[in-house]
C-alpha cells in the first residue's frame, strides 16, 4: 500500500504542526520518518491514520482520497509512542481487541491462536493474564507491537515504538522487528527522533522539521547527501565536523582563522562564507590524504575505539581512531589527522533563520 | 519535642474543628431522641426514646414521610442518571474538541449552577401548570437539572480532558466505531468520576428545598420539605424534624461512605483541570 | 454517529443544549416578565420596559441588600476558605485520628442547609438553646447571638461556614494529595522550613484547588437564601437582608412579580460576571502553579 | 394608557415568537383573574332546589391546609364530612413558614390546584383584589345551597364581618363580598406564669406602663427566686409581618392609635404620629428591660415555647399561643399558666386585635358546589363543636359553642381563660386598615421595630417606614 500525502497543514490553535507536508510512502517499504520533537512526526502519522483532520492537503492511501475515511476504514494499524494500551482489560484482551472489533472480527477460538501466536513472536506469552500496569516498560511496549500486528492491516504506522526502552533493549528490539515478516512486508511508516534507528530500520528516510520535510532518500542519500548541515549534524555519533572558513580564489577551502586550507571536491564561487563538514570516522591519524597539523586536545574512549578531538588553530576536529592507534597519545602531542578531500562537504555558512545548505552535487 | 508539641496542637486544633463539626449533629440525635416533653426543659439528660423515629417513619403525624424519602430517591436518583446520559457526551465533545461556541455553552451551564432560584420558580410554576408537570416526578427531574446538570458537565469535562486521547484512537484503528471506543475505552476509565460526581450531584439534588417546596405538593414532595412539615402546628416538633433529617442523610452517606476514595479524587479532578 | 465529523461535536452536545434550552426557557420568561408591571395588584400588566431596573437600581434598599450580600459572601467563603485549608493541612499529615476523622468530614454538607440553619436557630436560642447552656459555665452565657445587626450576620455567617466548610476542605485535601512530591523532597535536600515550604509550595501548587473551592463558594453564597431566611428572615432591622431574600419578600410575600424578579435578574447579572472574572483568574492561576511545579 | 397598549402590542409582536404560549399568561390568562365572568353572576346562582348535602355525591374536594391543631381537629373528622356528602377530600398540609408562599404563588399561578384552603383574614386584602377569592355571598345567602342548620347568625357577628370587603384600600370591613368564612380564631391577651406571679407576689398589669414595670421586675428577681434564667414579657420580634399583629397591635390599638388615616379614600402612614412613636419607644424599652434575650428572633414558636418551658413570665399574644402550652402534659409549665385581658388603655380600652383562621374558596375551582358544601361543613355546629370537644379547635367562631357546657367544662381547668374570652371578645376586631399592601407595611413595620429595639430614634425610624410605605400605600 502506498501513502501520499500532498500540502498537508495542521495547526493546534496558534502553533502549526504540519505546515505543507508532502511525503510519500511506496508500496511495501520501511520508512523512517526522523526528526525532533515537536517536528510534526505524530501529527503526520495520525493524519494518515485519520485521527487527526489536516485543514489544508491531501491525504491518499493506494491513491485514493482519505478525506472523510474514518480511521476504521482506513486499514492501517498504529503503535502509540504512549503505547495507549487499554489501562482497564488485560495483556490478552489488550490483544484481542482488534480481533473483537466489528471489522476484524474473528471468532473467538481463530483470535486466541493470533493473539498466541503474535504473543509467542514477541515473547510476551506468560505476560498475557497481567494488567497493563503491571508491567514494565519493554514489556508494554511489546504488548503494544503485539496490538498491530494482531491483525491484518495494509500499513502500520509506529510511532517511537522504542524511544522507552533502555539502550540494550532498543537494540535488541531493533534487530527484532525488522527480521518480524509481516513488518518486512507491509508499508511501514515509522517514526523517530533517533538517527541510528533511522539508518538502521528505513529503507528510505524522511528527515522532517517544523512541520515540512526536509530531505527524503535512502540512508546513503542522507549520509552522503544530507540536505543541510543540521540534517548533517543528526546523523552520526559522534557528530559531523563542521568547520568554519571561507572560498578561496583558487577554489580551496581556508579555515576561518587560517590556520590550514583544504582542496575542495566540489566547486564554489571563491570568498563564499562555507562550513566544511567531515565525519569524524572519515578522518584518521595513519590513513591517507589531507593532512593537517594539530595538537590533541582530549580523548575520550568510546569501547574499541576512540574519539579524539584535536586542536587545529582555533578549530577542534574530532575523528575516531583505533585504540591501538592512539594508545600512546597524551593531550598536547601533535598529530597530523588525514582528510580525503573527496570525503568533505562543502555547506553553506548557517544563518540565523536556518541552517546551510549543501553546496553541489556528486 | 518542640516537633512533638507543634503536633499536639494540631491535634488540638483539628478536634476543635471537628467539634464545632459535629456538635450540631450530635445535638440532632440527641434531640431526636428526646421525648416531646423534654424537649426545651432538659439539655443532656433525659429518657431516651425512639418514638420520633417511630412518630416520623410512621404516619401519625398526618405527614406521609416514608413517601417522601421514596419521592426523594426517584427524584435524586432520576436527575442524576437524566444529568449523566445528557452530560457525559456533552462533556465528552467539549473535552475532546474546540468547536465553536462550546466555551460559551459551557460557561452558560456554570452559571446556571449559580443562578438564584427565585429568577425561575414563577415562570416555572406557570409552565409547569400548564405543561402537566407540576408536582410530578418528571416535573422535579427536568427543575433539578439546573443543580445537577452543570456539576456533571463540568466534573467530568476534567476527567475526560485528563484521560489521553490516544487511548480511544487506539480502539479506532483497532477497528472500533467512536461510539464503540466511547463506551468501551473511555467510559469504563472515568468510572470513578462517575461515581464521584454521581455523589455530588444527588447529595445537591438530596438536599434542595425551593424547587420541590414551590413545584411539588403531594406526589412528588420531597425529604427537605418532608421535614419542616413536623415543625407546624401547636408546637414546632423539633425532635421529629431532627429525626426525619438524620432519616434523610442515610441515602447519601452510604454513597458517601462507599465511595469516599473515588470522591476526593472527583472533586479535585473537577476542580483544577477545567 | 456515521455524521460529518465536522458535526460529531454538535451532535454529542445536542442533548445537552436541548435540555439547556429547556432551563433557559424560564429564565428566559422570567426576563420577559420583568418588563412588565406585572403583580397581584396588576394582573393585566402593562410594558413598562426596563423601568423596573431603573427602580432597583436607584433604590436605597437595593444597594444596602447588595452591600450586605457582599459582606456574607466575603465573609462566608473567606472563612471557609481559610478553615477549610487549614483542616485539609491538619488531616494531611495523616494521623490516625485524621483518617477516622476525614470520613466523617463531609456530614454537614449532607444536611440540607436549610435544616442545619433550623438547628442552628435553636442550638444559638438564648433562653432555651444548648449553645449559651454550654458556655454558661465559662461566664459566657448570656450571648445574644442574632439580636443585633452584626451578631445576625456574623451567625448566618456560621451557619454558611458549618454547612460548606468541608466542601473547601475536601477540595483542598484532594489537592494536598495530588500535588507532586519531587519539589518537597528538592525543597528538604535544600534545608527549607516548613512555613518557607508551605508559602513557596504547598500553597502556590494547593492554590488552583483552593481558588475552584472558593469560587463556587463566592458564587453561591452571593445567593444565599434558604439559611438567612430560616435564621434571621432578615432581621434584626434590615440587617441581614440579602439580595435574594429581598427578591423573595417582593415577589412572592409583597407578590410584586415583575419587580422581585428584576431584583434576581440584577443578582445573576452580578453573579455571572463576577464567574467570569474568577474563572479566568482561575485559569491563569492553574497556568502558575503548573510552573511551580515544573 | 393608549401608548402603553401600543406598546405592548408592538413589544408583542417583537418577541411573541420566543415565548410562544406561557408568555400570554404573563400578559393575560395566566395571571390574576381576568377571565373571570365578572359580570355574570355567582356559581351559586345554578343551585336551585331543596338543599341536599347528597347534591355532589362522588366528587373530590382538594384543600391546602396549614398544619396546626385546628387542621389535626378537621382532618381526624373528614369521615364524618364524607359519609354525609359522598364527598372525598384530599389536601396538603404544609408548615406556616412556607404555608402562604406555596398558597400565594398556586393562586398567582392562576390554577384551580385546591379548592379550599386555609388563610387568615389579612390574606384577603392581598388574594382579594386580584379576584383570587370567590364570594361567598351568594352562597350563603342562597337556600338550596346552603342548610338551614348552618345559622349563619351563630357566629360571632365581628368574625363574620372580619372576612367581609369591598376590595378598595382603605375601606372598612364588614361590606362587601364575603371572601372568606370564620373557622378558628385567635384573641391577643397576656398569658402568665402563676407560679411566678405567686412567688414574687405579684398581680397581673391593667396598665401599659404596669406591664413594663411588671416585665422588668420578673426578669430581674425572677432567676434568683429559683426561676432559672427566666425573663419578663415574650412578645414577638422577628423581622415579618406576624411580629405586629398580636400583642403590638392590640396595645397600640387600646393607646387609641391607627396605623393609616383614611381621607377621601387615601391613605396616610400614621404610624409615626406623636403618640406612636412614643408607644413605639416605650415598647422597646419593654422589650429590653423585660423582654427574651436574642428577641429580633421571635415568632410564636419561640413565644410560646419561652412560656412553657418556664422562661417566660408573661407572654401577650394569641390566647391560643398559651393555650397550647397550658393544656396538661404539654409542657413544664402546663397547669400554671393563667390568663388576663391584659392592660387596658389609658381610658379604659380593651380594643384588641385578633388572628382569624379562615376557610375560602378558589374562585377558580371547578368544584364550588362541592367546595360549599365542605366550607359550611368545616363551619358549622356539629364539626366545630366535635373539634372543639374531641380535638384543640378553640377560641370558637360561634356563640353556640362558646355557651356550649361541655365545651366550657373542658376550658375551665385554666384559669381566666373563659372570662378573659368574654371580657374581650366583643372589643375584638381587626385593628389595621385594609389595604392590599398589608405585608409589606407590616414587615417593614417589623424592621423598623426592630431597628427602634436596637437603639436608633424611633422617630426617624418610623418616618422613613411612613415615607416609604405612604408612596406605596397611597
Amino acid at each position: 500500500m502506498s501513502i501520499a500525502l500532498r500540502g498537508v497543514v495542521k495547526s493546534y490553535g496558534r502553533t502549526t504542526a504540519l505546515d505543507g507536508l508532502d511525503l510519500d510512502v511506496r508500496d511495501g517499504e520501511f520508512f523512517c520518518l526522523l526528526g525532533p520533537s515537536g517536528a510534526g512526526k505524530t501529527t503526520t502519522l495520525k493524519a494518515v491514520a485519520g485521527l487527526e483532520r489536516p485543514e489544508a492537503g491531501t491525504i491518499e492511501i493506494d491513491g485514493r482520497d482519505m478525506r472523510d475515511v474514518e480511521p476504521y476504514d482506513r486499514g492501517v494499524a498504529m503503535c502509540f509512542e504512549s503505547y495507549a494500551l487499554y489501562p482497564h482489560r488485560s495483556v490478552y484482551d489488550n490483544l484481542v481487541s482488534p480481533l473483537r472489533s466489528p471489522r476484524h472480527r474473528l471468532p473467538p477460538a481463530e483470535a486466541r491462536d493470533r493473539v498466541d501466536t503474535v504473543a509467542g513472536l514477541l515473547g510476551i506469552g506468560d505476560l498475557l493474564d497481567r494488567m497493563p500496569g503491571r508491567l514494565s516498560n519493554g514489556q508494554r511496549q511489546r504488548v503494544a507491537l503485539g496490538r498491530v500486528l494482531v491483525r491484518p492491516a495494509r500499513a502500520f504506522l509506529l510511532d517511537e515504538p522504542l524511544s522507552h526502552l533502555d539502550a540494550k533493549l532498543r537494540q535488541q528490539m531493533r534487530a527484532e522487528l525488522k527480521a518480524i515478516g509481516d513488518v518486512r512486508r507491509t508499508t511501514t511508516l515509522y517514526v523517530t527522533h533517533d538517527s541510528v534507528e533511522a539508518l538502521a530500520l528505513g529503507d528510505r528516510i524522511g528527515v522532517i522539521r517544523d512541520g515540512r520535510i526536509v530531505q527524503t532518500g535512502t540512508r546513503e542519500d542522507i549520509w552522503y547527501r544530507p540536505y543541510d548541515t543540521e540534517v548533517a549534524r543528526a546523523f552520526g555519533r559522534p557528530r559531523i565536523n563542521l568547520l568554519p572558513g571561507t572560498v578561496t580564489e583558487a577554489g580551496r577551502f581556508r579555515s576561518a582563522d587560517g590556520a590550514f586550507e583544504l582542496p575542495l571536491p566540489v566547486r564554489a564561487a571563491p570568498g563564499t562564507e562555507v562550513l566544511a563538514g567531515v565525519r569524524p570516522r572519515d578522518v584518521s591519524l595513519t590513513g591517507d590524504g589531507h593532512r593537517l597539523p594539530g595538537t590533541v586536545y582530549v580523548t575520550e574512549v568510546l569501547g574499541r575505539s576512540v574519539e579524539v578531538t584535536v586542536r587545529i588553530g582555533a578549530q577542534a576536529l574530532s575523528l575516531v581512531a583505533d585504540r591501538a592507534e592512539v594508545a600512546g597519545l597524551r593531550p598536547d602531542d601533535p598529530v597530523r589527522p588525514a582528510v580525503r578531500p573527496e570525503n568533505l562537504l562543502l555547506f553553506e555558512a548557517d544563518r540565523p533563520h536556518g541552517p546551510g545548505r549543501r553546496i553541489g552535487r556528486r | 519535642m518542640r516537633k512533638r508539641l507543634w503536633g499536639w496542637l494540631a491535634d488540638a486544633a483539628l478536634l476543635l474543628y471537628f467539634v464545632f463539626a459535629l456538635f450540631p449533629v450530635a445535638w440532632m440525635l440527641i434531640l431526636s431522641l428526646k421525648p416531646a416533653d423534654q424537649l426545651f426543659s432538659t439539655y443532656f439528660s433525659f429518657t431516651p426514646t425512639l418514638d420520633a423515629y417511630r412518630t416520623v417513619l410512621g404516619d401519625d403525624e398526618g405527614i406521609p414521610f416514608v413517601r417522601f424519602f421514596v419521592n426523594s430517591l426517584v427524584v435524586s436518583l432520576g436527575a442524576v442518571a437524566l444529568s449523566l446520559v445528557v452530560g457525559l457526551p456533552a462533556a465528552y465533545a467539549s473535552a475532546r474538541w474546540r468547536f465553536k461556541g462550546s466555551e460559551h455553552l459551557m460557561f452558560t451551564l456554570l452559571s446556571f449552577r449559580f443562578a438564584p432560584e427565585l429568577t425561575v420558580i414563577i415562570p416555572l410554576f406557570v409552565l409547569y401548570q400548564k405543561l402537566g408537570l407540576f408536582d410530578t416526578y418528571a416535573g422535579m427531574v427536568w427543575v433539578l437539572q439546573l443543580v445537577t446538570l452543570p456539576l456533571v458537565v463540568w466534573i467530568m469535562r476534567s476527567y475526560f480532558a485528563d484521560l489521553t486521547p490516544e487511548l480511544e484512537q487506539a480502539a479506532l484503528l483497532d477497528g472500533y466505531t467512536r461510539r464503540q471506543a466511547f463506551f468501551k475505552v473511555a467510559l469504563p476509565l472515568v468510572r470513578p468520576g462517575i461515581a464521584a460526581v454521581s455523589l455530588l450531584a444527588f447529595i445537591f439534588a438530596w438536599n434542595n428545598f425551593v424547587f420541590p417546596l414551590i413545584l411539588t405538593s403531594h406526589e412528588a414532595q420531597t425529604v427537605t420539605v418532608g421535614a419542616l412539615s413536623f415543625l407546624g402546628g401547636d408546637r414546632p416538633k423539633y425532635h421529629l424534624t431532627a429525626a426525619a433529617a438524620l432519616i434523610s442523610v442515610v441515602p447519601p452517606l452510604l454513597l458517601a461512605l462507599t465511595i469516599q476514595r473515588y470522591l476526593v479524587r472527583g472533586l479535585s479532578f473537577g476542580a483544577v483541570k477545567s | 454517529m456515521r455524521a460529518r465529523p465536522a458535526l460529531r461535536p454538535y451532535l454529542l452536545i445536542l442533548p445537552a443544549l436541548l435540555l439547556t434550552c429547556g432551563i433557559l426557557y424560564p429564565f428566559g420568561l422570567g426576563l420577559y416578565y420583568t418588563l412588565f408591571d406585572f403583580s397581584a395588584a396588576k394582573p393585566r400588566p402593562d410594558l413598562v420596559r426596563l423601568h423596573n431596573y431603573e427602580t432597583v437600581l436607584t433604590q436605597d434598599a437595593f444597594w444596602h441588600s447588595a452591600w450586605v450580600t457582599v459582606l456574607y459572601a466575603v465573609g462566608a467563603a473567606g472563612v471557609e476558605t481559610v478553615l477549610g485549608v487549614a483542616v485539609a493541612l491538619l488531616l494531611h499529615r495523616s494521623s490516625l485520628a485524621g483518617r477516622v476523622l476525614e470520613k466523617i468530614l463531609i456530614l454537614p454538607l449532607m444536611i440540607a442547609p436549610v435544616i442545619a440553619a433550623i438547628m442552628w436557630k435553636l442550638m444559638l436560642q438564648p433562653s432555651v438553646g444548648v449553645i449559651n447552656h454550654l458556655l454558661e459555665p465559662f461566664g459566657l452565657g448570656g450571648v445574644q447571638w442574632t439580636d443585633t445587626p452584626a451578631g445576625a450576620l456574623l451567625s448566618s455567617i456560621a451557619v454558611d461556614v458549618w454547612v460548606y466548610t468541608p466542601f473547601v476542605a475536601i477540595l483542598a485535601l484532594a489537592g494536598l494529595r495530588s500535588l507532586p512530591l519531587s519539589p518537597f523532597e528538592a525543597a528538604q535536600v535544600d534545608g527549607a522550613g516548613p512555613w518557607y515550604t508551605f508559602r513557596r509550595l504547598t500553597l502556590p501548587m494547593l492554590w488552583p484547588y483552593v481558588m475552584v473551592a472558593v469560587i463556587f463558594r463566592f458564587m453561591d453564597s452571593l445567593k444565599v437564601f434558604d439559611i438567612i431566611y430560616a435564621l434571621t428572615e432578615g432581621g434584626p432591622g434590615d440587617s441581614t437582608v440579602v439580595l435574594q431574600i429581598r427578591a423573595y419578600l417582593e415577589a412572592i410575600r409583597f407578590q410584586r412579580y415583575s419587580f422581585g424578579i428584576s431584583y434576581t435578574i440584577v443578582l445573576w447579572a452580578v453573579v455571572y460576571l463576577a464567574a467570569m472574572v474568577l474563572v479566568r483568574h482561575l485559569g491563569r492561576i492553574q497556568r502558575k502553579a503548573a510552573e511551580v511545579s515544573a | 394608557m393608549d401608548r402603553h397598549v401600543h406598546d405592548r402590542r408592538r413589544f408583542l409582536a417583537l418577541t411573541g415568537a420566543l415565548a410562544a404560549a406561557p408568555l400570554l399568561s404573563a400578559c393575560g390568562t395566566g395571571f390574576g383573574g381576568d377571565d373571570r365572568d365578572e359580570g355574570g353572576g355567582s356559581a351559586a346562582d345554578d343551585v336551585t332546589g331543596a338543599f341536599d348535602w347528597k347534591r355532589e355525591k362522588g366528587a373530590t374536594v382538594k384543600a391546602l391546609l396549614n398544619k396546626h391543631p385546628y387542621t389535626d381537629a378537621l382532618i381526624a373528622d373528614l369521615k364524618s364530612f364524607t359519609e354525609k356528602t359522598g364527598i372525598e377530600v384530599t389536601y396538603d398540609v404544609f408548615p406556616e413558614d412556607n404555608y402562604f408562599d406555596k398558597l400565594t404563588v398556586d393562586l398567582a399561578g392562576g390554577r384551580a390546584s385546591y379548592d379550599v384552603f386555609m388563610l387568615g383574614a389579612y390574606m384577603v386584602w392581598q388574594y382579594g383584589p386580584p379576584g383570587w377569592l370567590e364570594d361567598l355571598g351568594p352562597w350563603m345567602r342562597n337556600s338550596s345551597a346552603t342548610a338551614a342548620e348552618w345559622d349563619r347568625e351563630d357566629f360571632f357577628p365581628n368574625l363574620l364581618r372580619a372576612d367581609q370587603w369591598s376590595l378598595k384600600a382603605g375601606a372598612p370591613l364588614g361590606r362587601g363580598g364575603q371572601y372568606a368564612l370564620p373557622w378558628g380564631w385567635e384573641t391577643n391577651v397576656v398569658a402568665y406564669n402563676t407560679e411566678v406571679f405567686r412567688r414574687l407576689g405579684l398581680k397581673p398589669a391593667e396598665s401599659f406602663e404596669e406591664l413594663r414595670e411588671l416585665a422588668g421586675v420578673i426578669k430581674r428577681k425572677a432567676p434568683g427566686a429559683g426561676f432559672d434564667g427566666m425573663y419578663g414579657i415574650a412578645v414577638r420580634g422577628s423581622r415579618s409581618w406576624a411580629t405586629i399583629h398580636p400583642g403590638f397591635m392590640t396595645m397600640y390599638a387600646r393607646n387609641g392609635l391607627r396605623d393609616f388615616t383614611v381621607e377621601g379614600g387615601k391613605l396616610t402612614p400614621a404610624m409615626n404620629s406623636p403618640e406612636a412613636v412614643a408607644f413605639t419607644e416605650d415598647w422597646a424599652d419593654m422589650v429590653r428591660r423585660g423582654g427574651p434575650p436574642s428577641w429580633t428572633s421571635y415568632t410564636w414558636y419561640q413565644c410560646s415555647g419561652d412560656l412553657g418551658a418556664r422562661k417566660a413570665g408573661m407572654l401577650f399574644d394569641a390566647d391560643t399561643a398559651a393555650y397550647f402550652q397550658a393544656v396538661k402534659g404539654a409542657s413544664p409549665a402546663s397547669g400554671k399558666i393563667a390568663f388576663h385581658p391584659g392592660p387596658k388603655g389609658p381610658d379604659g380600652s380593651l380594643a384588641t386585635n385578633m388572628w382569624i383562621w379562615s376557610l375560602g374558596m378558589n374562585a377558580r375551582s371547578k368544584r364550588k358546589s362541592a367546595a360549599w358544601l365542605f366550607l359550611q361543613w368545616a363551619t358549622g355546629k356539629e364539626h366545630l363543636r366535635r373539634a372543639a370537644l374531641d380535638g384543640d379547635h378553640i377560641d370558637p367562631v360561634r356563640r353556640s359553642i362558646g355557651r356550649d357546657g361541655a365545651y366550657r367544662d373542658k376550658m375551665r381547668h385554666l384559669p381566666g381563660f373563659i372570662e378573659t374570652f368574654e371580657t374581650v371578645v366583643d372589643q375584638t376586631k381587626i385593628q389595621f386598615t385594609p389595604q392590599a399592601q398589608f405585608f409589606d407595611a407590616t414587615t417593614s413595620w417589623a424592621a423598623a421595630l426592630q431597628e427602634v429595639y436596637g437603639g436608633k430614634s424611633a422617630k426617624s425610624v418610623l418616618d422613613g417606614l411612613a415615607d416609604d410605605l405612604s408612596s406605596k400605600v397611597g
